[in-house]
């Protein structure tokens, strides 16, 4: 397996005030040229860890522990130039709310421009270059679109201003915190079909979060699935997808309507609610809704091993006789 | 006893630039008592306007709804007509939907002795019930809505709504907001209670997925008008309208994996709806879309038994 | 996306300005016609008693106030739209005249500190916000507490006192110099009483501030900002202090439109010959056209104010149509 | 878990402990003067002690007529809590009444009270006050009410802005389509949420009008000599500060805590009120 192009090791994020535990010791990599999928429900801590990577998180948290190497750095501990030279550059990242993720009070040229800028200082085919990415993303009309500020300009055609900021200067690594949710489907599959399309033509990587099952599994390579801040399951997509391991995610797919649904059936339902992650100290998290759980599982904290097809944090995992 | 909306436009005129828009054109509705109505549509389709014109929110600039045959909204004062409390709406955001400063179980009693359906030392026991019946422990009454999850506001949503003892609920979009496996439980409760108390049910969403498991008959809408129609089978398993198919096809599986969904997206976006398009509004995406379609109007007609569509393109 | 429409949006604007300007008139009116006594007993005060019914009945013909309240409002109307103010019953002169010597005086007085007030204002509310719940930032509050609590004229006074007596140096003891006359005497006059209004002006404008500073950096296109790898002293001062302009371009508005009024006191203490003190003078002698003309000139100073600050919010801010 | 009552979030808040301790100070002051428990008599004058600096017998010293300026302080603080309670109490009464029926019933009604909160709104504060107070006189009475006057307008938007928007809330949508009675949708579901920002508001203003009764005693045009005021004491101390330093720094001392006391107060009050604020 070639060297990863990002390695982040036992990262762990906390509350700055009270140090409440909100992202757990999670380790994973990504190769060059790898999509990877990140799912959980809120509160499961998969927005703060892709925040953790650009040192990106909201005030009143911070990373308590861990290391994110990349290109022979370690993200969580270098020095703020550092990093800000990568922010946007090498690794760019894409966020959920269109509405309010672009400067209200400034043209939209004018804030891709400022990537060029920051990275590279003046340069004249800087407006020429914006343009071009402006009609690379499907903007209909980029010298109108340049000059308009947004809120002139739909949820859908946001998100195109902010996919082509981010991919204006070629980066490595591409983060997506769930950029399509808060669209209408039919516009939702136009964007994952531009990302889908860029991601190929560039052979760029990927870190995507998301809640919606259904998105990751026709995007990605491979799949983390996250609850209460720790990583329950890895694997590939079509592993995690027909043969989960972890009870979790089982239960998760399982509770998802299906294509072939007849209509007034029940769909099968996991009681209760997760657990807040400071509250589960040495046990598993899913115990109190597992049907599985026995004292075991109340007592000491399952730590992901591998199996036949995916890696699980388990003790008595769905391919196993219970 | 059935719920008919006859043909009700509602136009709103914008403040500031003083423009005119047409959230609903014409829509026409009959669903007879028990029966689930799952309409589907993406933002500006006017499905939360209707919900507003069902439960007497506001008055339609044209057309009628009656539920057993009497006019929801009383014209005379302006207001929903007192006596329909028949029809209850749950709405979208759990935060939203309850009094933040009013205990749970006040809201409830609240409106049992609004209209005096349980003699007051009857009203305790009855909240009882009612928290009971939606899936909440009693004891947690004298709790505030900030003190709950969001699947639990729903479901007491629920429990106020069922309080005054409807015959029909409009659901706008009840699920959305919650997270995955709490949005299942809540979906088995509404089709218990659908059985349990024989509620007819109008759920509104932009999630096919979720209408498809609780609706009997099913409406497409796209920019205030009914493009399909028909039973589920019908319009679910044979749809023909170009824009139920691209709905449809836009919706992601997660059964069908690694596989290319995203390759051929509908093009272009939602009009602005103070600029309708000529004709049918769909023709500028639509891939099967003729000169003509930019003229005529396309009326909803039967294309098979109980499925209706509303394109001249589809034979 | 319909551009924007300047003319319907400026017509209802300006409409909406002539019902408020029209509805102060009728205040105005009604407030200084609520008298006990009226112009007569006003200005001769206990003589009246001595006039025949004849003289009164011609004194309140030559003041009009024989005519009915319509009548005399509309008189007062006529004559206030062609610039007839009235006159000063005491020295005769004609209420334009005396406005046109001390409107100046506010105006400047109100602009010195304002201007004062509004860096005062930013500098501390940002100093503040810099590192909020930290001791600057407490610091920044206490100032900006302090500034609101302690009362223009207690300010002024304790100013003139230190001045004039600790330090010998009161320019405003002289005879007022306007900037035509003697530009660097008007400084110094203007100095002390604009640091008085502009503490006045700076503790609203420093909350304002540190408040629209302290929302702006949790707004979503900060985080946007940092993660394009902008330098953090461009994203602190193009995208949060220019979104935090907004509410402080309004603020500093309707905090000038009270310098105005504040300068009441101010003019007052310093002697300054501004339109406060004519109002002051008038009230004290009981001149009631002065006392009117001179409230209704400050209030359409007022509303040109509230306009002009909504066409320069309009401009920094695209989203308003 | 027993409920946390809002006492419990606003003892939380620093500087709402504080102002309350300055404000209760301040009310005892003025309780006490009204039932004549003053060190000396206010008005009584023993020239032979004038312009006295501080001393056991008068704390705070004595004026230019020998009388005890912590009675004066006391006697004028004690006007200045009556103006402020009086002039906020009316204000809020009309002000919240006309903001939430010009805010829920809307058009024509809402027009007028925005036109005529505009009209007050175009005159600074002092001004007005200055103008009406000339027309009615100088009583305390005529006092409170042209401040009554100048902060009406505050109020009406203070209750206007919410009202407008707890009024699309669902929850109000929802009690609407249950069928509840216009009173009733005022009284038990919109009223309770929009109380918050009014009563931040009744203690901002408090503070404001003892800045605005004192400016106008100041002015000569409040309390009348030989009345005790905080402004016109200020306003004596002028000619005298520069050697009898004491008749200018306990009013001014006075007004400043009594100010800061209720604006403190207000942001405890805002910590407290408002549930995003309140720290979990």
């Amino acid at each position: 397996m070639s060297s990863p192009l990002i390695k982040v090791s036992n990262l762990t994020v906390s509350t700055s005030d009270d140090n409440r535990t909100l992202v757990n010791s999670v380790s994973f990599e990504i190769a060059p040229g790898e999509a990877v999928g990140v799912v959980g429900e809120s509160g499961s801590g998969k927005t703060l860890t892709a925040l953790s990577l650009l040192g990106l998180l909201p005030r009143g948290v911070q990373a308590t522990a861990g290391s994110i190497s990349y290109d022979g750095k370690d993200l969580l501990h270098t020095d703020s130039e550092t990093l800000r030279s990568i922010r946007g550059n090498k690794i760019a990242m894409i966020y959920q709310d269109p509405m309010t993720a672009l400067n209200p009070v400034m043209r939209l040229g004018a804030q891709l421009i400022e990537v060029i800028e920051s990275h590279e200082g003046q340069s004249g085919d800087a407006t020429e270059r914006v343009l071009t990415a402006f009609s690379d993303v499907g903007i209909p009309d980029p010298k109108r679109a340049y000059e308009s500020y947004p809120h002139e300009f739909s949820g859908g055609m946001r998100q195109r201003v902010m996919i082509a900021m981010a991919l204006l200067l070629s980066p490595e690594l591409l983060i997506a915190d769930e950029p399509t949710t808060a669209l209408d489907v039919t516009i939702q599959q136009q964007i994952l079909a531009l990302v889908m399309h860029e991601r190929r033509k560039r052979n760029m990587s990927m870190l995507w979060i998301t809640h919606d099952l259904g998105v990751v599994a026709n995007l990605v390579d491979r799949v983390i699935v996250m609850y209460a801040g720790r990583i329950v399951e890895v694997g590939s997509v079509k592993d995690v997808f027909t043969n989960p391991q972890h009870p979790y995610t089982a239960g998760l797919l399982a509770s998802l309507p299906k294509a072939s649904d007849k209509n007034r059936t029940r769909l099968v339902s996991i009681p209760g609610i997760p657990p807040k992650p400071w509250t589960v100290g040495e046990s598993c998290a899913f115990s109190a809704r597992c049907t599985r759980a026995d004292d075991q599982c109340r007592t000491t904290l399952p730590l992901l091993r591998e199996n036949s097809s995916t890696q699980a944090a388990c003790f008595h995992l769905m391919g196993e006789k219970r | 006893m059935t719920l008919a909306i006859t043909d009700v436009t509602k136009k709103y005129k914008i403040r500031t630039t003083g423009a005119q828009v047409n959230a609903l054109n014409g829509v026409t509705i009959v669903l007879p008592a028990k029966q689930t109505l799952g309409i589907v549509g993406e933002s500006g389709c006017g499905k939360s306007t209707l919900a507003r014109m069902i439960t007497g929110l506001e008055q339609p600039t044209a057309g009628t709804v009656t539920w057993n045959n009497e006019e929801i909204f009383d014209k005379a004062k302006n207001m929903l007509s007192s006596k329909h409390s028949k029809i209850q709406l749950v709405f979208q955001d759990p935060y939203s939907s309850l009094n933040p400063r009013q205990k749970i179980g006040e809201a409830l009693s609240e409106v049992l002795t609004v209209h005096k359906l349980v003699e007051k030392s009857a009203i305790p026991a009855r909240i009882d019930e009612l928290l009971t019946e939606v899936g909440i422990s009693p004891d947690l009454a004298h709790r505030y809505p900030h003190q709950l999850s969001g699947g639990q506001r729903q479901r007491v949503s629920i429990a106020r709504a069922l309080a005054s003892q409807p015959d029909l609920l409009v659901l706008d979009e009840p699920v959305s907001a919650l997270d995955v496996s709490v949005r299942a439980e809540v979906m088995n409760l509404l089709i218990d209670l659908r059985e349990r108390l024989g509620l007819t049910y109008i759920f509104i969403s932009h999630d096919l997925s979720m209408i498809r498991h609780i609706s009997d008959q099913i409406a497409v809408m796209y920019l205030g008008r009914i493009v399909e129609s028909g039973s589920w089978d019908a319009v679910l398993e044979n749809p023909r309208h170009p824009y139920t198919r691209a709905l449809i096809a836009a919706m992601p599986d997660h059964t069908m994996v690694g596989n290319d969904l995203y390759e051929a997206p509908l093009a272009g976006e939602v009009p602005d709806p103070a600029a309708m398009p000529s004709g049918c509004a769909f023709h500028l995406r639509c891939p099967i879309a003729v000169p003509s379609c930019a003229v005529n109007i396309q009326n909803l007609r039967e294309v098979e038994e109980s499925h209706l569509i509303a394109c001249q393109e589809v034979k | 996306m319909n551009k924007r429409l300047p003319s319907t949006v400026f017509f209802t604007r300006l409409a909406s300005v002539i019902t408020t300007l029209f509805g102060i008139s009728i205040f105005v009116f009604i407030v200084l016609r609520v008298i006990p006594g009226d112009s007569i007993t006003g200005s001769l005060g206990i003589e009246t008693g001595a006039l025949t019914p004849e003289q009164i009945e011609s004194l309140r013909a030559y003041y009009g106030i024989d005519k009915s309240l319509f009548g005399q409002y509309f008189s007062w109307m006529g004559s206030f739209l062609t610039g007839d103010f009235g006159f000063a019953y005491s020295n005769g002169v004609s209420v334009l005249e005396l406005t046109k010597s001390a409107l100046p005086v506010t105006i400047q007085l109100a602009l010195f500190g304002t201007i004062f007030g509004v860096i005062l204002g930013i500098s501390v509310g940002m100093f503040s916000a810099s590192k909020p719940g930290s001791v600057r930032d407490f610091a920044g509050q206490f100032f900006g507490l302090l500034a609101l609590a302690v009362p223009g004229f207690v300010l002024a006074t304790t100013l003139v006192t230190v001045m004039a007596n600790v330090f010998g140096y009161f320019p405003n003891g002289f005879e007022y110099m306007s900037p035509w006359e003697d530009p660097w005497m008007n400084f110094q006059q203007m100095m002390f009483p604009s640091l008085v209004l502009g503490i006045a002006v700076a503790a609203p404008v420093m909350r304002t501030t540190r408040s629209a500073l302290l929302e702006t950096v949790d707004k979503d296109f900060i985080r946007t900002a940092h993660g394009k790898g902008v330098k953090h002293r461009v994203v602190q001062f193009k995208h949060v202090l220019r979104n935090s302009l907004i509410p402080i371009v309004t603020m500093t508005g309707i905090q000038f439109g009270y310098l105005l009024g504040g300068a009441v006191i101010t003019e007052k203490i310093f002697a300054m010959p501004g339109m406060g003190r004519q109002i002051l003078d008038a009230i004290n002698k009981r001149e009631y056209a002065t006392v009117q003309s001179s409230v209704m000139i400050f209030a359409i100073m007022f509303v040109l104010i509230n306009l002009i600050t909504d066409i320069i919010y309009r401009r920094i801010d695209p989203r308003i149509k | 878990m027993k409920e946390k009552t809002w006492f419990s979030y606003y003892l939380k808040s620093i500087s709402g402990v504080i102002g309350g301790i300055l404000v209760l100070v301040m009310f005892t002051i003025s309780i006490l003067s009204a039932l004549g428990i003053t060190p000396h008599d206010p008005l009584i004058q023993d020239p032979v002690n004038a312009l006295q600096g501080p001393s056991a017998q008068y704390w705070f010293g004595t004026d230019q007529f020998g009388r005890d300026i912590l009675s004066r302080c006391m006697d004028g603080m004690r006007r200045s809590m009556l103006v402020s309670v009086v002039a906020v109490s009316i204000a809020t009464l009309v002000g919240v009444i006309l903001g939430i029926v010009g805010g829920y019933f809307g058009k024509f009604l809402d027009g007028f009270v925005v036109r005529f909160s505009d009209v007050i709104f175009a005159f600074p504060a002092i001004l007005l006050a200055l103008a009406i107070v000339n027309s009615l006189g100088n009583s305390w009475i005529d006092t409170s009410l042209a401040i009554a006057v100048v902060y009406t307008p505050i109020f009406i938007r203070v209750a206007r802005g919410p009202v407008l928007s707890v009024k699309e809330m669902d929850y109000v949508k929802a009690v609407r389509i249950l069928g509840f009675s216009t009173p009733k949708v005022l009284f038990s579901h919109i009223l309770p949420n929009v109380l918050p920002p009014i009563v931040i508001q009744v203690a901002l203003s408090m503070s404001w009008a003892i800045l605005t009764e004192s400016g106008l005693s100041f002015l000569g045009l409040g309390t009348q000599p030989p009345d005790a005021s905080l402004g016109l004491m200020v306003s004596e101390a002028q000619s005298l500060a520069a050697f009898a330093w004491w008749t200018l720094a306990f009013p001014s001392l006075f007004i400043t805590i009594a100010v800061v006391g209720l604006n403190l107060v207000g942001d405890g009050l805002r910590d407290s009120l408002d549930p995003a604020r309140r720290s979990s």
